[in-house]
């Protein structure tokens, strides 16, 4: 955690059209019919949600047991913006594939080997192949490229048991996993149950285990058990920088 | 031409609204008002306001008023009072000169309005040159509006605006102005809903979206409102600070703020002269019809007042690219077809003006609270004025049903005509009405609607119509309403040296 | 205020795609450049409006001092809908227009003089025109439809001193106003001083204030010093009806 | 048609298409499959799981493929082995009969299979009557998702959905289901992301849609996805629950599913025959190649892959009318034209399908966080959809990058396809590309680049180029993926009584 560098005590407000408006605009549904009650109950939602005064200026009945409701309002919540240190980013510098491959060969003096897969019965294979694939992502092309990483797509609904026994057979320094589908929270499940699967078949020698998803916004690495957690707009350099900086910790490009 | 309209009308609709606009051009040839007589001076250099903030133009032409009346102009007696401090003024006493005295009060004044032309002259060469330096943006032009109130602001705000896509940006008046008798003076951080027009917040934007037209290397275009009861003077201070568009209608103060008919024909006129001279775009207003009437039963009542609009127009100097007429994406779309009507209509106003730099207006009337669908609505709308060519595209505001806009609301209503421009701005090609179809008869219709309206109009008198309803569906006799005791009738001898000088042309 | 029939207890929370998901959606510009720490702050003001866990999943530059973000979250909140008395609704019954001429004939035995504007510099006359013109509002006839009620029809922009004395001249009953524009709550204060420039010039004896606009959903009469307040999609026939139970309390439809 | 398409390049792509799909056809009318086999059973009437859940079908086709192989199917010897009580088979000795006992195995097995199909012929009647009854929408039909994983409230968000405007409702799987190689029993509130495809959750939906109908007075479609490990099967549970429309495509299963491409081709061909004798529209899957492929680049893909779905499709005994090729508005609209290229592409399936019930898909991959942008892009999907006469509308949804469709997005997601239809649904009266303008030239230059990769297609095989990556970028060798071992070359005397009655007909 880097604290910023602007350390002024500064209090903000949400913005509407000018300063210390506070305004927000906030939507949804409610399990009840729509009429002036169900009006009455979200401005209650919006009075707990700390807006005040509040104004319902769109409500829609969706069929007799629903009600849809779009809410404008204050918010009464001061945000300590100068107490927010700048979020766990990158502590890592951010290399070039060159830089990684120099520091792979000097430190590691071989190939590092990097095991890939979407488990679970998630198909969604976009996300990991934009870090692996040559072809890459946002104009970064993706790991398969890097001379020293040897990569191990295993595409997609991959089961767990068979992952780790992968990994293993290889030797792999890193495991990368994807997981976009988030319903019932199979994401949170289905990582968990990896970093446990990994932990029992291989103990304190486990591969490094990185995990990567649009929606993994609301969980820390140590929730799950993982090193590591890599969100929207991910690109393999940044990747590749991190497996430099978790593996190779004694190097530094120079 | 899509529609394949008959020339034949269309020439008949132009010479109906030329006779019917006859009475009203030949009221304003021989009026003056208040205002006018204040820009006058305000042209001859005249600024500032006294301790109260009354303006000295206001106090000038008000003694003189008191004094001899107006029917001679302000010119003759003030610039005969003239001495060397021209602060004394207020206190001077006035009186119409004759013989020599006449000759060289009149002199003094031609010249010292000269000057204010001048400056306006400049200004207009200025922009030109601005215009060839930073590049003149691609139609149709992204008009966007700030509302804060405060000019410090608002300045922040339209920089945002234009480095987000806006090609014109408008700060829109504090309610009350355009019923106020005055222009307020200076910088000004309190109004209601918008912004007041002053001299000063004039300059301070327009520096602003120079800085910021250097940046992005695009003429950013500066508009304000003209209409109210100072329109003769706020033209005037547009002309001498570069604005670059004015909302300037015929008659969008009589129906809309209760402005008495008379008085806003007089005003018109002089006001459009000098933005003929100042090369400024004005915007007409026939879009505000469509929020008080049906656009679909009103449609021909647009079109109508447009063409009265321009015949006012040429008449005062106004090209045909200076004529920004306005029209609306009103039709209630709950009915069926509405966005085939609307494409009707828009295309028709599009053909009958094709040199005409359209001001295109969003919805607004049928925007409600439910953002999405407002969001979506003005789609149609940036999507419609893309089909059919429009020049000026008011962004409509998804939050248009509950609030003036937010910072947010802006970015997301630009995000949304920069996708419909990018994804299908050069749709128009394959948009080609159906011989005989819907869209094509639709517009027909309308087109004769407006001959029948006009007719009658030309018959029974425009001021006999305006009393009757006939525009916005409300009633304005032509005696009532704010400011008639501001309307004069020239005496023999009348002198404007603005006038003189503006009809003489550059 | 009328409790409503349904006495079961009931505790709700909004719904998104199921029973007790409790997801709401929330938008909002911080006052901030866009960046991580930015997002924190957002995520910030949603855990302080109850959203547990929230997820940032739109944020936006706005110029480089604002940032625009999209926020769903799942909101602690329960709101306690059985214990919501039905609003305040219309506490009358809904005369037709005969009704309400048989009743203004019947107890007044002269016309109710009803008195209309939009004060202060608001110009927006649709909403007031939508009540008293004859044209009316949503297919029902405006109040000058009315045989029995005298309209004046002040139009807009008219200032509180000439209103007060326009009312006193006619010795209206009743005073009608509109107020569209909200900015700075001009509504507000626009209305609170028409209310005090009435009790000043008659005292007890003042006409019956009703105001009415679609944003007044925030305040109650007596905050204002009115007797009314009517809002959105307002009718002249609930108008009318207002005005005989308002003013003719002793008749009774039979 | 607007394009003008040339038709000799048209019948070409055409001839290509079928000189690709001929030894694909081959390999299926060949072979059989675990699923083929089971659906064989299903059509019989067997029914019902064990209590681990394991269907009797798959106890039964397993035991006999562990007994005496799959290759002479499984008709002979399970009817061979059926005693009275049928309950007794899954203990049975299999052996494959010969003779007078083959004679008798085999009219018993076609007179059981005979049953099955009786019943889809009888659910295919009443629809027709049910539509004549309740009547059929008017395209576009409306196609919304529901996707609880819970069949009871599936059901009633359904319900809302069609009293909301929904022609066709589509029951989205639970995302493992396509890789399970038996289908499972029973109504089920357990899904993830979506809600599994039984025989008793098809009843009870339909059951549930007929309800609305009658009280709609439209009669609504039901639809599922056969696509997976268990393609043959759950195309004859759609056929006998009368279900309307089935995802079900040539190539979804290997590229998106990494199903093993033999075991797809041959799959694929039973449940078309079911689908075709059920009266079933199919959807096919091209869309899913613009997820993972870019939108123009790929566009030819998309209209090769649809020649070759209908060819397979035609093969299998499907109509014009059943073929519900699919394709999707994905093209990122961040680029200029965006919506001019979705237009032409869009038109050119149109026209190269004029009888098909074009499915179209709304933007998915360009969907990001941003609601308001997704709202308006789906309107544009929208917009196309109505401009180019496509037949099926899938609804997008302003939250697609975020979650699966609240009851809100639905709601607001129809209210855009409403107002959209509304307001301009008779449009392409007026959308009449300029002859060799921009939306012509790309449509023809889609064209010819389908021409150019049919013909290497039909050079190199399909299979190899599936292993090339040429749909959808995903690179899929003939021996890989799941389910191989599911693939049964027929022995001399396979016998399927299912396949001999569907190529008989009605
Ligand atoms: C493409 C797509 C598909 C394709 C997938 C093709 C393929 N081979 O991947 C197809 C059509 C097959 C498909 C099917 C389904 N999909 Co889908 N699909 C999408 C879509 C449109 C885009 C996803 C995508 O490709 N994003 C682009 C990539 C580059 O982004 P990304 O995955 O976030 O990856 C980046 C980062 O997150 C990170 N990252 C990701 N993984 C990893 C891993 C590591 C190790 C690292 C370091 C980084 C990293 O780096 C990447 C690059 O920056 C989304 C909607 C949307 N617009 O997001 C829905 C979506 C993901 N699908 C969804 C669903 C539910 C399904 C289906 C179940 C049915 C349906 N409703 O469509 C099926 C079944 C799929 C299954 N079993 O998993 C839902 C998921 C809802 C949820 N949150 O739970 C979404 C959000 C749509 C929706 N709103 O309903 N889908
Ligand atoms: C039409 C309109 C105009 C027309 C007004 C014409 C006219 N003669 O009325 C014109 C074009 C002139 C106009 C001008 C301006 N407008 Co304007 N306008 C609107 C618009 C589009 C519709 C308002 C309307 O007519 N609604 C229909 C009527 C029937 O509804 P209603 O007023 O709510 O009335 C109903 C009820 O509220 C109730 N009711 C109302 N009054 C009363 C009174 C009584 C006694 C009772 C019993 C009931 C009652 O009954 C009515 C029937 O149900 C709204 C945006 C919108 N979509 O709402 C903006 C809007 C009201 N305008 C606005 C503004 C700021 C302006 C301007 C300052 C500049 C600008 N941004 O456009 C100018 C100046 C006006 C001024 N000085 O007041 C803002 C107000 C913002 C705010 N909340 O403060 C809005 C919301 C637009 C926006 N988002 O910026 N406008
Ligand atoms: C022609 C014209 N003038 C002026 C205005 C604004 O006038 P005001 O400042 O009086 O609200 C408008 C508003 O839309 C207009 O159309
Ligand atoms: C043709 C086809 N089949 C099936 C599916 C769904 O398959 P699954 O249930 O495997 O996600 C799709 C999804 O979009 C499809 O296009």
């Amino acid at each position: 955690m880097t604290i910023s560098t602007e350390t002024i005590k500064q209090i903000i407000r949400p913005y509407g059209d000018t300063t210390g408006d506070a305004m927000v605009q906030v939507s949804f549904t409610l399990p009840v019919p729509h009429g002036s009650r169900a009006a009455a109950a979200a401005l209650q939602l919006a009075g707990k949600m700390g807006l005040d005064p509040a104004s319902v200026v769109h409500s829609k009945a969706m069929g007799p047991d629903f009600t849809f409701f779009i809410v404008y309002g204050k918010a009464t919540h001061l945000i300590d913006y100068a107490g927010i240190s700048v979020p766990e980013g990158r502590e890592y510098p951010l290399l070039t594939p060159q830089q990684v491959n120099l520091a792979i060969r000097t430190v590691l003096g071989r190939e590092l080997v990097v095991v890939g897969a979407c488990i679970g019965t998630d198909a969604h294979t976009v996300g990991i192949d934009a870090i692996l694939n040559v072809k890459g992502f946002a104009g970064e092309k993706g790991l398969e490229y890097y001379r020293e990483i040897q990569v191990h797509n295993l595409g997609a609904q991959v089961e767990v048991s068979e992952l780790v026994a992968r990994a293993k057979a290889c030797d792999a320094d890193a495991v990368l996993v994807s997981q976009v589908v988030t319903q019932k929270s199979a994401h949170l499940h289905n990582t968990k149950q990896m970093a446990a699967a990994f932990a029992e078949a291989c103990g304190l020698g486990r591969p490094l285990l990185v995990i990567g998803g649009p929606r993994f916004d609301t969980v820390t690495p140590s929730d799950l058990g993982v090193d590591r957690i890599f969100g929207k707009g991910t690109t393999p350099g940044e990747v590749a920088s991190y497996l430099v900086h978790a593996l190779l910790p004694t190097w530094s490009p120079s | 031409m899509k529609l394949d309209l008959d020339p034949e009308v269309v020439a008949k609709a132009r010479r109906l609204a030329a006779r019917a606009a006859e009475p009203i051009i030949e009221l304003a040839r021989t009026h003056t008002t208040v205002s006018v007589e204040r820009a006058v001076l305000r042209l001859a250099g005249v600024t500032g306001a006294d301790a109260d903030g009354t303006p000295w133009v206001n106090r000038l032409v008000d003694a003189v008023r008191d004094q001899v009346g107006l029917e001679h102009g302000v010119a003759l007696p003030v610039f005969h009072a003239l001495r060397d401090d021209p602060r004394e003024l207020v206190r001077a006493r006035f009186t119409i000169p004759s013989g020599a005295d006449a000759v060289r009060a009149r002199e003094r004044a031609r010249a010292a309005v000269g000057r204010g032309i001048a400056r306006i002259d400049r200004n207009r060469a200025d922009r030109n040159l601005l215009l060839g330096k930073h590049g003149d943006p691609e139609p149709p032009w992204i008009y966007l509006i700030v509302a804060t109130g405060d000019i410090y602001e608002d300045i922040p705000q339209a920089q945002a605006a234009a480095r987000e896509g806006a090609d014109v940006i408008a700060v829109i008046r504090s309610t009350g102005q355009s019923l106020l008798d005055y222009v307020p003076e200076g910088a000004t951080r309190q109004g209601y809903a918008g912004t007041y027009a002053t001299q000063e917040n004039f300059r301070l934007m327009r520096a602003a979206l120079d800085e910021v037209s250097g940046e992005l290397g695009r003429y950013i275009r500066l508009t304000n409102y003209a209409s109210g009861l100072c329109m003769p003077e706020i033209a005037t201070l547009a002309g001498l600070e570069r604005l670059d568009m004015m909302l300037n209608d015929c008659m969008y103060g009589i129906i809309f703020r209760d402005i008495n008919p008379r008085r806003t024909f007089v005003d018109q006129r002089f006001s459009r002269q000098i933005h003929a001279r100042a090369g400024i775009v004005i915007n007409t207003g026939e879009d505000n019809y469509l929020t008080t009437a049906d656009a679909v039963d009103a449609a021909h009542t647009v079109i109508a007042s447009q063409l009265l609009n321009e015949r006012f127009g040429h008449e005062a100097g106004l090209a045909d690219w200076q004529l920004g007429l306005g029209h609306a994406f009103e039709i209630n779309p709950e009915i069926p077809d509405s966005f085939r009507l609307e494409l009707a209509h828009a295309q028709l106003v599009r053909e009958l003006f094709p040199d005409a730099p359209l001001k295109y207006m969003p919805p607004t009337k049928h925007m409600t609270g439910n953002i999405f669908a407002g969001y979506l609505l003005d789609a149609f709308f940036n999507l419609a004025g893309v089909l059919t060519g429009q020049s000026i595209l008011l962004i409509g505001m998804m939050t248009e049903g509950i609030h003036t806009p937010w910072l947010s609301d802006r970015d997301l209503a630009l995000e949304n005509v920069r996708y419909v421009r990018r994804a299908a701005g050069a749709l128009a090609e394959d948009f080609r009405p159906a011989p005989g179809g819907f869209t094509v008869t639709r517009a027909r219709q309308v087109l004769a609607e407006t001959v029948d309206l006009l007719d009658r109009v030309a018959d029974d008198g425009l001021l006999t119509a305006i009393a009757q309803g006939t525009f916005g569906v409300t009633r304005r006799p032509a005696d009532g309403g704010k400011g008639l005791d501001g309307v004069v009738a020239h005496a023999d001898g009348y002198y404007n040296p603005a006038t003189e000088l503006l009809e003489e042309g550059p």
